[in-house]
């Protein structure tokens, strides 16, 4: 009886509060967002920084929004930020994985947001049939694999002739199956290159430094290591540096974090990729509140600039000091009147 | 001489009147004020947080942990614990898209089956190989996470062509999304499980006094199995609703519901110890994390503080409605 | 009874008017016991007499509500067991108190270990030669590195009694003050031997208090005994030239009222035969046994702990594997070692440790009485909460369960009335045979007579019992027929219908 | 009065004094509880050596198996002592968390000016040790199950540790510590050595300290233990204060080995914490197994993972690897007779 009379009681209470409630009286100004992965890591954070920019030159409020690398988190909080926004809002999304695509396409759809998609896009989804999906756009991740093995067989004794050891990202990942795809391209144009052995390190230092130790006793003799991102090329300069092998066998990444400049500069790394998050933000947020603001017709986008790849900037020892000065130090000014200024390919 | 007695008697008594007060407020009755505090808090911060858009936002993210916590709830009752659901929920999410290509609505049936057969496992090594429940889905945890990548090391999305098959797990009827009612009908079907059958009254008794279960001739080895059985056909649900939602199946996708399920149950007032708790606590104690989780957005707590929030509303919750009483030792 | 002490002998402890209430039952009514130096002294009585109570309030684990202890002439308060074993006073009770996955080393020394440390090191070595100086008198060859839970009952008590001497000689007492809990229960008749060797060595620098229900140990190693009777003192003499009979008729009662257990309300039991026990035998447990329990009959095992009849009942219920013979109930043979297939043949048995056996406390009445039943209250295929209340009403009124409401948790209910939920559970199942392990164990007189009327009523309807009691005149009131086991072997057959009772007397003869 | 015919007796050597050196071996090797562990890592080795034709035996690769069970080894010889209470420890990923970004933070960077060379060491272990003293006292003091607490706890600490990090990569600029870590004046790197001084002076605590005893009561019998006058409270918050101390050592060198800094250093750790700790016999009921077992398995589980990654293994297939020898191990060396009904 007892229980019964708290569930009324209950009930009630939460009538009385629902019936309290005022229908969704849109924000005055459009909320700008990014829903990216993780706040541990600086590629993720620069995201941050440069939708932060631009929100501070546009004098409009942003919202950052972290999954956690949980993809159920991912839907429920870009929900709760409809929710909170009452759908005024334009939205830049890193998406966990390729399969949540679709489900965050219908519910901006339904939303009537307007929004940016980068990395992973399951193949058969076509932008056409979603109004408010403004692009699609990646760096080129078979380019960026195929790029830093190239740079890593220069740095051999004999150029382009020896064995590597690789280091692959999660497995799981479209952009470490390109980055590989990109080593593979490059092995074939140098067939005296071999790579011995492969391990998948996950994107995490930690694992990347014991993997790497562990293939280097079983490898004494390889020539380089190569890496398919800048963290995991920390861990590997670690344990090629207790190997007493520092500057002498080298690796390369992909991202452009700090560090990497650093390894460059040092000798230690050959080269990376940078991948300026805060120019995907940028870009990202800028397109879609074009759409939003009735400038850019979604419609008569060709398919080619709905889905495209972009490129990246290759660092290398040779312009490592001026690049990290110029570029990485300040918040450059971008080019966002053409959006499509890096194009480099469509996808397809 | 003559007064010792008497301050011993009337100090239980007036103890006695007030544990019987506390006594008869049960875990579930802190949770609900819980949420209630919590709602009031978020509805304060945004009022968006009760529009209708956002209620069914929680409803229906809220109803996918349920549906796991659910399952959980089983394992924690016999006393157990269950921390393979992590990997058997990415399991069925990557086999459900493969499945549903090759074989169509054959793949729920399939995938379910293949969930109790999971669980099943479970119990075995439980009661026949006897290693604690900790351990042996720790293990099977770690196995059944391999078998993900066996059927898809990716990511997978499925076919455009195949999506007819999801709208069972997408669609709404009147408004109310379809995974909200399945987690609705799934809770009613567990109350109903525990309460009208048999087999559910034993996980009761055999969580409660597994002796006293044995000795009045209970088959305990058959309890516990059914017990990890409902567990894996709970996390084989949710796997199938991860995929249906998404379109697609991720080999990593149940990680976070492991230890989510478990706290979910917990801060529902069940203790680890088993016999106690049941539907309604963990329906409530679902309801404050997935409050929680998506208050703090709408709110607009800074992202870089919700996970230390998180954990501390977590600390704060067990801490209030844990029934301390019925376990003189914690450990 | 007033005896002479001897000069020599001084009163080291001393307890007076000790009363103790639980909920239900006063365990201890004014009781009162002295302890002298250097002796042994018996405290003797059926179990439920209160003997583990007063143990209990002497080192402190329990508060009296009424009464004062006094030692060596001082009042003290014992403050739990660590503040009584500084003052002299420890005990070692039947179910132990070493912890299992320690060694013998570490549970003498648990707690107490500043003698042996070194700049905060322990001192393996010494602790273990003090361990082996302390038990070298208790005659026993114990590894003392081994963990407890490796030891043998006899060793394990030998540990407790070293570690009860070694604390109170640390903390000077002059004379210390050890219980033992009936300590002989566990032991074969050598280590007896050794045992007592051991207390009469001992009693040169200890009072030790002699627990047990074998009146002639008693007799032949204590100095005095002090017979308690439903928490009241019934005696305290000295032994020298007491006759067993003497203590034995004071331990029985002169208040043996004829009709305290519903005697004329048995019955003659009915010509079929509900179980059958052919040559039934457990190696190391009991010889093989052969009898049979009649439809309505009331049987009772009479014998000492250790006699095998506790084992006997764990085969019949299929708690246990048994190794030969056959049990046949109502026609059909249970699978052996199987408590399901059992319950599915009719055997119902009532547990002595009631809240770890008998019980789901944290559940309702309810779902205790109606455990069994769910089957039988279904409608439409589903358990139906009408049909479930109905039944748990029914059988709360017919047991006379005293409980606020039938959705109460058991937890909260009084011992008696906890039985009678698990009699309820049992009797509504429709059980043909049921076993009751000291059905009476611990509550008060009012239940018990409950219990008593219950045992009658279903008898009467043709249910078969085999009771196990705490008082022979329990078993002799309650049963048409005593089976006597000593030594793990049936040794006779006493019929007890009414009016061939024997008497209490008769039996403990047979029984020790 | 019975003849005392025992006086003899009395003088007698007890057998258990007695006995050749094989014998005490014996004894010694069966009481120390890891023969089970020292068969399994010989056979594990021996298997290995068989896949990878002996490449696992070399003296590099000794060395790497060596300097990569060290971390683990040092942070299941935390977490185990959270076990040998009967209780359980899942704050490890926060807690190194924490204590990594400190680390980073207060050592020579280039983000702020701090610099507190070597003291970072016993300060990052003071700030482990305070996590697990707040972890102590809110599962005794406020009676909630460790398992929900350290989760909760767990759950903060990352979530202050991404707060104060904001991402950062925090690369130190002091490389003492590594340059220390990976010296090997004894032939083996130190930090193989650390580890194994770690463990064997968590496995003295265990044996020759009372309050090191007091754990193994507790674990064995709670209330009986504090019925016996063991302040259980006090010891279990030790426990969990010392597991945290040894949370922050590991979160140093993690930190120093890699010579950077981040919040994602305790990144799937835990659960092959615990597996580890499993493997080597530290009963999950509480009171059995010692640092020395938490050692072995974690010895055992990366000389086994080593394995795998020379024998060029699929990844994926090295988490089913694990399983199986987790529950493998369990069953071999759990005494499941004494446990009565196992949950």
């Amino acid at each position: 009886m007892k229980k019964t009379r708290f569930l009324v009681a209950l009930l009630a209470g939460l009538a009385v509060s629902l019936s309290g409630v005022v229908q969704s009286s849109a924000a005055d100004k459009t909320t700008l967002v990014v829903m990216i992965r993780g706040l541990d890591n600086p590629y993720h954070a620069n995201y941050a920084a440069g939708a932060k920019a631009l929100g501070q030159a546009l004098g409009l409020p942003v919202d950052v929004l972290s999954s956690e690398g949980n993809s159920q988190k991912q839907f429920a909080d870009l929900k709760a930020e409809i929710a909170k926004t009452g759908g005024n809002m334009v939205v830049n999304v890193d998406p966990n994985e390729a399969p949540d695509v679709v489900p965050i396409a219908k519910m901006l759809e339904d939303a009537g947001v307007y929004w940016v998609n980068w990395w992973n896009k399951p193949d058969d989804v076509k932008l056409q049939t979603y109004p408010h999906w403004v692009g699609h756009i990646a760096f080129d991740a078979v380019e960026q694999g195929y790029f830093n093995a190239t740079e890593l067989f220069k740095t051999f004794k004999t150029p382009n002739k020896g064995s590597i050891i690789a280091i692959q990202g999660m497995l799981s990942n479209n952009a470490a199956i390109g980055r590989f795809q990109g080593l593979q391209k490059a092995l074939k144009e140098f067939p005296d290159v071999k790579l011995v052995q492969w391990e998948a390190a996950d994107w995490d230092t930690n694992k990347a430094y014991e993997v790497t130790k562990q293939l280097l006793a079983a490898h004494p003799d390889v020539d380089g290591v190569w890496s398919a991102n800048d963290n995991m090329a920390i861990g590997i300069v670690a344990a090629l540096k207790e190997a007493g092998l520092a500057g002498k066998v080298l690796t390369c990444g992909t991202d452009g974090i700090p560090d990497a400049f650093d390894a460059i500069e040092a000798g230690s790394q050959a080269s990376t990729e940078f991948m300026d998050s805060r120019y995907q933000a940028q870009l990202g947020l800028t397109m879609a509140l074009a759409a939003k603001d009735g400038k850019l017709d979604v419609k008569a986008i060709s398919p080619e600039h709905r889905a495209f790849l972009i490129a990246g900037t290759h660092v290398t020892r040779d312009n490592v000091k001026t690049f990290v000065a110029e570029t990485v130090k300040v918040m450059p000014t971008y080019d966002l009147k053409d959006f499509y200024s890096k194009w480099v390919a469509a996808i397809k | 001489m003559e007064e010792k007695p008497r301050e011993r008697v009337t100090q239980p008594d007036v103890r006695k009147a007030a544990m019987r007060l506390i006594g008869r407020v049960k875990p579930v009755h802190l949770t609900i004020v819980l949420i209630l505090v919590v709602g009031t808090f978020m509805s304060v911060g945004n009022k968006e947080f009760l529009s209708l858009y956002n209620i069914d936002t929680i409803l229906s993210f809220g109803a996918i942990l349920l549906i796991a916590a659910l399952g959980q709830m089983f394992a924690i009752l016999i006393g157990g614990i269950d921390l393979s659901v992590g990997g058997t929920i990415s399991l069925i999410s990557v086999m459900f898209v493969f499945l549903v290509h090759s074989v169509g609505y054959w793949a729920y049936p399939i995938c379910l089956a293949t969930g109790l057969v999971l669980g099943y496992i479970n119990g075995v090594i439980l009661t026949r190989v006897k290693i604690p429940s900790f351990i042996a889905t720790l293990g099977t945890g770690g196995i059944i996470t391999s078998l993900a990548y066996v059927v898809s090391p990716r990511p997978i999305s499925a076919a455009s062509d195949d999506y007819g098959y999801f709208a069972v797990v997408n669609g709404s009827v009147w408004g109310v999304s379809n995974v909200f009612i399945i987690g609705l009908v799934t809770f009613v079907c567990i109350l109903a499980f525990l309460r009208f059958s048999r087999a559910g009254r034993n996980i009761y008794f055999v969580g409660s006094n597994i002796k006293m279960a044995w000795m009045s001739g209970t088959d305990i080895a058959e309890t516990r199995n059914v017990a990890f059985m409902l567990c894996g056909l709970c996390a084989a649900m949710v796997g199938i609703i991860i995929s249906g939602v998404r379109y697609g199946g991720d080999p990593v996708v149940g990680t976070s519901y492991v230890l989510n399920s478990v706290a979910a149950v917990v801060v529902g007032g069940t203790a680890l110890t088993g016999g106690t708790g049941g539907v309604v606590s963990v329906l409530f104690g679902t309801l404050f994390l997935s409050l929680l989780d998506n208050g703090m957005n709408v709110v607009g707590i800074d992202q870089y503080f919700q996970q230390a929030l998180l954990g501390v509303m977590i600390i704060l919750g067990v801490a209030v409605t844990f029934d301390r009483t019925k376990t003189p030792v914690i450990k | 009874m007033e005896t002479t002490i001897s000069r020599t002998q001084t009163v080291v402890l001393a307890a007076e008017g000790i009363t103790r209430r639980f909920p239900g039952v006063t365990a201890l009514d004014h009781v009162s016991l002295e302890i002298r130096s250097n002796e042994i002294l018996g405290l003797v009585g059926e179990n439920g007499a209160g003997k583990s109570v007063l143990t209990k309030i002497l080192i402190g684990i329990y508060q009296a509500d009424e009464g004062r202890i006094w030692l060596n002439g001082n009042e003290v308060v014992m403050n739990g067991t660590s503040d009584a074993i500084q003052k002299g006073i420890g005990a070692v009770f039947q179910e132990g108190s070493l912890i299992p996955n320690l060694s013998v080393t570490e549970n003498l020394f648990l707690c107490h270990e500043a003698d042996f440390l070194q700049y905060g090191v322990l001192s393996k070595r010494r602790m273990a030669a003090e361990a082996r100086r302390l038990l070298l008198p208790m005659n026993i060859d114990i590894d003392v590195d081994a963990p407890v839970a490796s030891l043998s009952a006899a060793a394990k008590q030998m540990v407790e009694i070293a570690r009860v001497l070694w604390l109170s000689e640390k903390y000077g007492a002059s004379n210390p003050v050890v219980i033992l809990d009936e300590p002989t229960t566990v032991l074969n008749d050598s280590e007896r031997d050794t045992l007592f060797d051991i207390l009469n060595k001992l009693k040169r620098r200890a009072s030790i208090v002699f627990i047990s229900h074998r009146l002639q140990e008693v007799l032949e190693n204590c100095d005095r005994i002090v017979v308690l009777k439903d928490g009241q003192n019934v005696t305290d003499m000295p032994t020298a030239g007491l006759q067993i009979s003497e203590v034995e008729k004071l331990l029985v009662g002169h208040d043996f009222s004829g009709d305290r257990f519903r005697e004329n309300e048995q019955l003659a039991p009915n010509e079929p035969v509900t179980l059958k026990i052919e040559q039934m035998g457990k190696a190391g447990a009991f010889e093989p046994v052969s009898f049979d329990v009649h439809e309505g009959e009331i049987i009772s095992l009479v014998g000492l702990v250790g006699s095998g009849k506790e084992e006997l009942c764990r085969c019949i219920a299929g708690l246990d594997q048994y190794d030969t013979g056959s049990v046949t109930i109502d026609g059909t043979r249970p699978r052996k070692g199987s408590s399901r297939a059992a319950v599915l043949g009719g055997i119902g048995h009532v547990p002595i440790e009631r809240r770890e056996e008998g019980l789901a406390l944290n559940l309702s009445v309810a779902d205790n009485i109606n455990y069994l039943v769910l089957d039988k209250l279904k409608w439409a295929g589903l358990i139906s909460s009408r049909l479930e209340k109905e039944h748990a009403r029914r059988w709360v009124a017919e047991c006379l369960v005293k409980t606020p409401s039938i959705g109460s948790a058991c937890a909260g209910l009084s011992g008696g009335n906890q039985q009678k939920v698990i009699l309820s559970k049992w009797l509504s199942s429709g059980v043909r045979l049921l076993i009751l392990d000291h059905p009476t164990r611990g509550i008060d007189i009012g239940a018990k007579d409950e219990v008593y009327r219950l045992i009658r009523k279903f008898a009467k309807s043709g249910i078969a019992m085999i009771i196990m009691c705490d008082t022979l005149e329990e078993d002799i009131g309650l049963a048409n027929r005593l089976l006597v086991m000593r030594e793990r072997r049936l040794i006779g057959e006493i019929d007890a219908s009414p009016g061939h009772k024997p008497s209490p007397q008769e039996l403990i003869k047979l029984v020790v | 009065m019975r003849p005392a015919a025992s006086n003899t007796d009395a003088m007698r050597v007890p057998k258990s004094m007695s006995g050749t050196a094989v014998e005490v071996t014996k004894r010694w090797l069966r009481r120390s509880g890891i023969v089970a562990q020292l068969i399994s890592l010989v056979l594990v080795i021996a298997v290995f050596a068989l896949g990878t034709e002996g490449k696992n035996l070399s003296g590099a690769n000794i060395q790497v198996v060596l300097s990569l069970a060290a971390i683990p080894a040092i942070l299941a010889a935390g977490l185990h002592l959270t076990i040998v209470i009967g209780g359980i420890d899942l704050s490890l990923q926060g807690t190194v968390a924490l204590c990594a970004v400190f680390v980073g933070l207060l050592s020579r960077n280039k983000f702020n000016g701090n610099d507190v060379g070597l003291w970072v060491v016993p300060i990052g272990i003071a700030i482990g040790g305070a996590c697990g003293l707040v972890t102590g006292l809110l599962h005794t003091k406020l009676r909630i199950p460790s398992f929900i607490t350290t989760l909760g706890i767990s759950w903060v600490l990352y979530g202050l540790a991404v707060y104060i990090n904001r991402a950062m990569i925090i690369s130190l600029q002091d490389d003492r510590i590594q340059t220390f870590i990976n010296d090997k004046p004894l032939g083996i790197a130190n930090i193989a050595v650390v580890a194994l001084a770690i463990a064997l002076i968590v496995q003295f605590f265990e044996d020759r300290t009372r309050t090191g005893r007091y754990l193994y009561a507790v674990g064995g019998d709670e209330a009986l233990a504090k019925q016996l006058g063991v302040k259980v409270d006090r010891v279990k918050i030790l426990a969990f204060a010392v597991a945290g101390c040894l949370y922050g050592l590991g979160a140093v060198l993690l930190v120093n080995r890699m010579g950077t800094a981040t919040s994602r250093a305790g990144l799937n750790l835990l659960f092959p914490v615990i597996t580890a700790v499993a493997v080597g016999g530290v009963s999950l009921t509480g009171g059995l197994g010692g640092a020395k077992n938490a050692l072995f398995g974690t010895l055992i589980l990366t000389v086994l993972n080593n394995g795998m990654v020379l024998m060029a293994v699929n990844p994926y297939a090295q988490t089913a690897v694990n399983g199986v020898v987790l529950i493998a191990a369990v069953a071999l060396t759990l005494d499941r007779k004494k446990l009565g009904f196992i949950k």
